[in-house]
This record gives structure tokens, sequence and C-alpha cells, in this order.
């Protein structure tokens, strides 16, 4: 099912594996095998809609889809949310706003940048009133596409899930 | 002690905590066509999902920002869980089991579920941001809507039974004595614990999570959680007066008859999130001042019938 | 991990169009709410809401989020290219909001698309608009707070996006039309899958209705909200849903059709009452109504080529190298210089492109409305007097799209 | 009431619990944007002014008025145990008094 499982599996068993996790970091290495493993099914994204691909986010957590299989929940405000899912063309306007979200969210926090218009510019390239997502913010994982399918999605939430939360 | 730890106290209450989201989330979308939290625990159809959201919120930095009041700001939410945590003193969870015996524990509930909402406004106002504030006054008018047809609700079981809880389990099931004073309990405890058509004070698309919209990481859990510690006070309650707690059993067997009583009027009050949106709160109060408080009225004269009978 | 440092939140004063609280409320009366662009319940739109207690005594937008600067970039890109961009501006909706545009360049290019490619323009158009309009329905049921029917409409939009990628290609933004036909024939696989969605469709829109026109709660927070009267909605310019509910019969479809619409004539769909219901319930006839169109397109779908035939002659490999071969023969067709107009009705009102075009590829000058513009100002005028609740519901009966707004 | 002490402290041990969590094992970034307060994604926007909503007054001095009435019926027949006639009577009053100033009541809106 999942990595962390296979790794239980090829040591002995979950019992034996979290022995040696308290045996090597104590409660600490504890609390941390506890934040990964919670983050990692709890990534909660707020409701912040940059540009059109936010039709296909709206799939995402559709029927069809449903990333909330994954932990994935669309919140309202950014305090209590954690994932950063830039959904489109970051305007110079909207950049403003996506970085002070971004500052607000608490630690530890993941970006997803989603569609062309975020990596580079897309359709939009040489456009006078948009930056690339990575001048505003950090971010985690890129999908690519115009817009991207909600599987890419969900492909980059199980990314973000096994190549961020995990090397916390 | 058994009562304070595994039923109706502590142990029941966390479990129930857990489960009540999960069920939530897992009944909507059992009507949305979608299957709701899975991969977490995907054999046992996503039921850890409640579990890593709250190791998630513990473990996620604990914002107490600077402008407001930071230690009521952060207490707040906690004094909020342990208010609507106390009713549960005095709900007996089976013959003898109960925390604080009391010939008036019917009295008692019902004055704590009315002081609660205050806490929720004060936490609302120690947060100090316009939506927050919004939500506060939607919360005080929303408690104004549903503690007249309340109170009167279980005014008319008392006149039946007694304020004595631990009495009701005795005899005909309170919903047989009077459908009116259930129904009014049912809509007016979808009010007080903000389930769906009610749920105005923390209207999302209106003003963000109303009381909680200032609020990460534990004291979000603590927060949001207190919602549905109330929902199970109530649902004992519900289940104990309405339903007949325990009967017809006793014992271990008598403590499962009345969790399933709890779950099946906990079940009912989820699922209205997937069958209505929200009122607006001017419709709210004059539902609880207009059809609410007759229907409560009558429930009253049904039960003095009832007694002159 | 890398930090960019980005200046401007360290000068959060200047984010305002308006610096000063009390110049959008003069006195001490009332707060006044910031709705947006971190709200749920305004997409990236911002309002200044003066609220007076629950009361909304004014509503300032502040629109712009999403302006990517659509029509200037028109002015560098050559015409084959500009259907993708104008696409963007309502994804969902992308064969209809495109059309304008196309319209405007076959009249500049001199070309005409053959029966069949009108057929299927009006197909996926209306495939489209049933798309847009559950798209609206659904986001408005959220923003009431009522996830069901937001996940039904999302799990029908996702039926039609599946056929739109059988069809033409991709499941958004597939860019259909082309100047002088469309990019892909309908295939009998294709035709089978329309087919069987329409069926779906019509096997589970009853439950949608009952779920959200028939439910008591929907009806109690819509009916008599946001009313605008058929003088009122005229002078505001309202397009679309948004004006045939308040009674005005006008939809470009039937006042001047274009491609097929002359043959399949649409029945315009007009409700009297002018609140967010009245909106709303055109919307859901209108759905009816494309299922109708369609079905009745699929009938008479003639036989024949789908790009123009003079783009054919000029390229000879269109056979072997498909839709590529034609975009070799956009390269050597010039825009005669004018001015041309295209006016379709797109799933949200009446999007219309003005075209001045030059004897080069690129155009010279691009004009781009899109209904969401048109009915952002009735929309904020509807707001006033209502309650804070009613923000949302209002924001949406209009089904307000920023992205097609602020192009 | 060793059973309501236990609970008592056990749960506030919980709630202290989740505080103490975050605290020990939380990560920390301390940003400006985090320190005011929400304002859907703006910086903050003019003062708040905590105005109540006087649209709604009359249910809340309803409300204030009623509750008492109605909780004092509870209170009265618990006290008098065959007493029937306080809380019908306080019932009636409640009920009486909107149905005679509910329509005035219900059409302000």
């Amino acid at each position: 099912m999942t990595s962390a499982d296979g790794d239980g599996r090829a040591n002995g068993g979950v019992v034996s594996r979290l022995r040696r996790i308290i045996a090597e970091g104590g409660l600490r290495g504890l609390a941390s095998l506890a934040a990964r493993w919670g983050t990692k099914w709890s990534l909660w994204p707020p409701h912040l809609v940059t540009a059109c691909c936010g039709v296909e986010v709206g799939h995402l957590f559709g029927p069809a889809y449903d990333a909330e299989r994954y932990g994935a929940l669309p919140m309202p405000a950014a305090r209590h949310s954690n994932l950063l899912l830039i959904e489109g063309t970051i305007t110079m306007k909207m950049a403003k706003f996506v970085k002070w979200v971004y500052e607000q969210m608490p630690e530890p926090k993941f970006v997803i940048a989603m569609g062309a218009c975020a990596i580079k510019g897309g359709v939009f390239y040489g456009s006078y009133h948009m930056v690339p997502a990575s001048n505003v913010v950090p971010v985690d994982t890129y999908v690519a596409g115009c817009p991207p399918t909600p599987e890419a999605l969900l492909k980059a939430i199980e990314d973000v899930q096994r190549r961020r939360v995990e090397s916390l | 002690m058994v009562a304070a730890v595994f039923f109706p106290g502590l142990i029941t209450m966390g479990l129930y905590l857990i489960l009540a989201v999960w069920a939530e989330r897992k009944l909507a979308a059992k009507v949305q066509w979608r299957y709701g939290p899975l991969y977490v625990s995907e054999k046992l159809g996503g039921v850890l999902q409640t579990v890593a959201d709250l190791l998630k919120l513990a473990f996620s930095e604990l914002v107490v920002p600077s402008y407001t009041n930071r230690a009521l700001f952060a207490a707040l939410p906690a004094v909020v869980f342990f208010v609507e945590a106390l009713p549960l003193l005095f709900i007996p969870g089976g013959p003898g089991l109960v925390m604080i015996p009391s010939g008036y524990g019917l009295l008692y509930v019902v004055a704590i579920i009315l002081i609660s909402t205050p806490a929720v406004v004060a936490m609302a106002w120690a947060e100090a941001d316009k939506f927050t504030f919004i939500g506060l006054l939607r919360e005080l008018l929303l408690e104004a809507a549903y503690e007249v047809p309340l109170v009167l609700s279980l005014l008319a079981m008392a006149l039946v039974y007694g304020t004595d809880l631990s009495t009701y389990a005795q005899g005909l099931p309170g919903i047989a004595v009077n459908p009116v004073a259930f129904f009014v309990y049912l809509v007016a405890t979808a009010m007080a614990t903000s389930r769906f058509p009610f749920e105005i004070p923390d209207a999302d698309a209106e003003i963000v999570l109303g009381p909680y919209t200032e609020y990460g990481s534990s004291l979000f859990l603590l927060a949001y959680g207190s919602n549905y510690v109330k929902l199970y006070a109530m649902a004992l309650l519900g289940a104990l007066v309405f339903l007949g707690g325990w009967a017809p059993l006793a014992g271990i067997a008598g403590i499962a008859v009345y969790i399933l009583k709890a779950s099946a009027l906990t079940a009912f009050w989820l699922l209205l999130r997937a069958v209505y949106p929200r009122m607006r709160i001017d419709q709210a109060l004059r539902l609880g001042w207009r059809e609410l408080l007759f229907l409560s009225a009558a429930a009253v004269g049904v039960s003095a019938l009832w007694r002159l009978w | 991990m890398r930090r960019p440092e980005w200046p401007f939140y360290l000068k959060p004063g200047e984010t305002f169009f308006v610096e000063r609280e009390e110049e959008i409320a003069p006195g001490e009366r009332g707060i006044v709410l910031v709705i947006g662009p971190q709200h749920p319940g305004a997409g990236h739109l911002r309002l200044f809401a003066v609220v007076n207690g629950d009361v909304v005594a004014d509503v300032r937008p502040d629109p712009g989020f999403v302006h990517r600067g659509i029509e200037k970039l028109a002015e560098k890109r050559p015409f084959w290219v500009l259907g993708p961009l104008l696409e963007k501006a309502s994804i969902m909706d992308s064969p209809n909001i495109m059309l304008p545009l196309m319209h405007a360049l076959e009249e500049a290019l001199g070309l005409e698309p053959p029966p069949r490619a009108k057929y299927l323009r009006l197909i996926m158009a209306e495939l489209t608009r049933i798309r847009t309009h559950l798209y609206d329905l659904a986001i408005h049921a959220i923003f009431l707070g009522h996830s069901t029917p937001f996940m039904w409409g999302f799990g029908l939009g996702d039926l039609i996006a599946e056929v739109e990628a059988k069809i033409a290609g991709a499941r958004t933004t597939a860019a259909y039309p082309i100047p002088g036909g469309v990019r892909r024939d309908l295939t009998t696989d294709g035709r089978q899958a329309l087919e069987s969605l329409l069926r779906k469709l019509e096997a589970k829109l009853p439950d949608f209705y009952t779920m959200f026109f028939k439910n008591p709660v929907v009806k109690m927070r819509l009916e008599g909200v946001g009313v605008l009267d058929a003088k009122r909605a005229v002078e505001l310019g309202a397009v679309g849903p948004s004006l045939r509910g308040s009674g005005v019969d006008y939809d470009v479809r039937a006042a001047r059709p274009y491609d097929a619409y002359a043959e399949v004539k649409p029945e315009v769909q007009v409700e009297k009452a002018g609140d967010a219901m009245a909106r709303q319930l055109v919307r859901w006839r209108e759905v009816e109504e494309s299922i109708r169109l369609i079905r009745e397109a699929l009938r008479s779908l003639p036989e024949g080529e789908i790009v123009d035939e003079s783009l054919l002659a000029s390229a000879p490999n269109y056979r072997r190298e498909g839709i590529a071969g034609i975009y070799g023969a956009f390269v050597k067709l010039r825009p005669t210089r004018g001015e041309y107009l295209g006016l379709v009705e797109a799933a949200r009102g009446a999007a219309m492109v003005q075209l001045f075009a030059s004897p080069s590829p690129t155009p010279f000058r691009l004009r781009f409305v899109t209904p969401s513009w048109r009915n952002l100002k009735p929309m904020v005028e509807a707001m006033k007097g209502y309650r804070i609740a009613d923000i949302p519901a209002i924001y949406m009966s209009f089904g307000y799209f920023p992205p097609e707004a602020d192009r | 009431m060793v059973g309501a002490i236990a609970f008592l402290v056990l749960l506030a041990a919980g709630l202290a619990l989740l505080y103490a969590v975050p605290k020990l094992f939380a990560p920390r970034a301390k940003t400006k944007p985090k320190e005011l307060r929400f304002e859907a994604g703006n910086p903050p926007y003019g003062r708040l002014r905590r105005r109540m909503v006087i649209q709604y007054i009359r249910y809340v001095l309803a409300a204030a008025s009623f509750e008492a009435l109605a909780s004092l019926a509870l209170v009265a027949y618990s006290t008098a145990q065959q007493d029937l006639v306080t809380p019908l009577a306080l019932t009636a009053v409640v009920a009486g008094v909107m149905a005679a100033v509910g329509g005035d009541v219900w059409s302000h809106d």
C-alpha cells in the first residue's frame, strides 16, 4: 500500500520498527513519525483560486476523482491548511495574495503549482501581468498541462506525500 | 470511575469524536457518488482519517497572533471544549453508571447547554476579526432561536418523567409519549450543534469559518472538536430522554443498546449535511420563534394531557 | 529550500484600490468586509462590502485578479493560434467562447465552414453549454453550503468532459473550432459516446432537480433574492441567463442565428421573476433545451468535409497529415484589412469579438467582450440591500467567472 | 463524585496535552502575516467595529425574557413534583405573547 508499510515489512514488522525509532530518536523520533504519517494523509488546501485551472480542481474533488480518498480536503482559510494549490496563472495582482496566504499558513506547508501558466507562462508567455509561481513561493511539485487533468493532480498529491512529507 | 473513563466518559467520547467526523464524511460521500476518506487505511474504509487529521493538526505550527489578547485567544478553545463536555457529568450511561447522581440531572444538563454558547461567543470575540465577529453574532442569534424550544421540549418530557435522568429508561420511551417534543428536540439540537440547515455560525462561503476562522493547529482541533462533543452530549441526552436509553437491556448489553440509539440519532444529524443547504439567519430565527416555538408549546400541552389522563 | 523574496507583501497598503476604509464607508456605521481573493465565497474577485448590521449597504467590486492580457497578447500572435489563447477565458465553455473569434476570422479570411462543421460546432457548443450550466449550478450549491448538488454537478460534468475528450481530444481546452471548420470529425465512436452521455444525463438530471430546485431550503434562500427587473437588467447590461431570468427575451442564437442555429432552432427560455432562483431556472431549462438541440443536430447531421474546400485545396497533404496540414495552409493566408465582428451566445451570455485585421498574420487590434464582464455590474447592483448571507447566493446566480471577466 | 473529579482532571490533562504537543514538536517560523488578523488573504483593512446586528435585536430581547420563563417553568416543576399549573401557565405566557405580537416580530426582516 504505502512505502512506509513496505519498509516496515522489510525490517521485520511495525512493532520492531517502532522500537528501533524510539531507541534511535527517543520521543522526538516517535513524534516525528506520527507527524509525518498524519501530514501525509491530511493535506488540506486553502481556498485560493488563482485562475482557470480551478475548474479542474473542482473535478479533482468531485465524485470522479475524489481527492478526499487521499485525505485532501479543501479548507476555507489559510490558518488550518497546509497545501497551497496554485491553480494556474499567477497575475501580478494575485501574486501579493498568493505570497500573503502562503505566509499565513502554519508550518509545515507544501506547494503544488498547477498548469503550464504556473510553470513558465504557458499560452500567456510574455504577458505583462503575470509571474511564474516559483518567483512567488517555493514550489514542491509542478503539474504540467493546460489545464492538467485531475489524474495528474492526484499524482502530484501522491508525489508530495511520498517525496516531501516522508522526508520531513 | 467506569462512568468517567469508559462510558459516557473519556474513551467513548474520544472514539465518538473520531468516528463521528469520519462518519460525517463517509455518509456525505455515499450520497454524493464518492468514497470519501479511503487510502489512509484502505481495509478499514479510511476510519483512521480523523486520527491522521488530528495528528497533522497537533503537529503543525501553533500560531497565536499578536494583535489580540494572546492568553485569551489560546485558552478559550479549551474552555469551550471543557464546557461542552460538562453535561456528560450528569448523563447516566446505564443504571447507576453516572458520574454525579442527581435528582435534578436534566436541569443541570439544560443549564450547561445554555451557558456553553457564551463560551463560543467569547472565543470569537477574542479572535477579533470581522468574519469571526459576524460568526459570533450569528452564534448568539441562533442561540436566541433554539433555546426556548429546546427548554420547552425538555420541559414537556420532564412533565412526564421528572427531572431525574436515570428514571427515563423505565416505561414507555419518550418518543411514544410525545413525538412532538422529539421532533422539536431534533430540530433544536441541529441548531444548537450547527448541523446543516442551521450551519449558520460557521458558514464557510459567507464568513469563512465564523468563530473558527483564526484557529490553526491544536486550537482548531479544540474549537472544532467542541462542536462534536456537544453533539455527543446532545445525542446521548436525546437517546436517553426520547428513545429510552439502555432499555430494554442492562449492563454491557444495555450500554451497547444506548450507544446504538445515540449513533442512530447522530447519523440523522450528520446526514442532514447531504440533504440541505444552510438557511439565512433571519429565516432560522423566524423558524425558531414561529413554527418551533408553537410546536414546543404544543408538546408541553401534549405532556400535560398525558399526565392528566 | 530557497525562499524567494517577493517584495509586495512588505507594502500591504498598496494592495487596496481604496486606501482608507472611510472613503467607502463614511461615518461610523457598519464595517467594511473584504471578501476575496482568498475567501471561499468569492473566488478570485474581491468585493468591498459595506455591511450595516446584516444588511449590505454598498458593494464595490475589485476585479482584475486574473487579468492576463489576452487582448494585448493577441496582437503579437498569428491568427491561427488565437483560438487557444481566447478559449482560456472560460475553459469549460471553450467551443462557445472561441466561436466569435472564428466568425470574425472567417469573415476576414473569406472562409466558410461546410454544413457538417456548422453542425459539429453546434453540438460541441451545446455540450459545453450543459457543462458550464452544471458548473454554475454546482458552484452555486456549494456557495449555499449544499455539497450534494456540487458533487453531482461535477460528476455529470466529468462525464461530459470525457465525451469532449473523445470527440475533440481534450477534456476542457480542446480548441475545437478552427477558422473555416472544426478540428476533428465526429466518428461513430464519438457519436455513440455522445448518445449514451445524453441518456445518462437524462437519467440523472431529475435527481439533481429534486435535490436543488425542489429543496425547500434552497427555495427559501433563492426566491426573492437579488431581484433585478427587466428594465434595470437591460440598463445595467446584463446578458445571458441573467438577462433572461429578468424576463427579457433575448438570445443571440435566436435573434441573430449563426452556424447551424438557423436550421436547428433553439427555444429561448425566459423567467419573469428576476431573482436568483429565476436565473438558475433559466440555466436549468437551457440544459434541457441543449440536450434537445444536440439530439436534433445529431439526427440531421449532414455528411461531408469538416473544413472549408478552399483550405483543403491549398493543403494537399491534409488527408495524410490531418489537421496539421490545414495549419500549413493557414500560414499562406492573409486577412483582408477591415473591422470584423463575431457575436455568439456563450453559456453565460453574449460573447463578442471585434477584430481589426490588417494584411499581416497578426491582428492589429482585438477586442474581446465576455459575458461575465457584462454581468459584473448587474451582479454588484443586485447585491445591494440584501443580507450578508445573500452575497454568495447572488454572486453565483449570475454565473460570474473571474477568468472570463478579467480576460 | 470521585468519578466526576477524575473525569474533569483527565479531560483537562488531555486538553493540556494538545497544547503541549505543538509547543514541543511542531516546527516554527514566525512571519508577519501570521501575526496579523485574517482578512480573506488581504492585509488587515480598516478597523473592526463591533456593532450589534440591530435588525434582529427583537429576537434577542424575546430570547432574553422568554428563556427565563421557560427555564423557570422547568425549575418550578422540578421543585414541586405534582404541580402542572406553573409550567403550563408559563409556557402559555410565552406562546401567547408570541402569538399576539408574533406577526409584528416576524414581519420586520
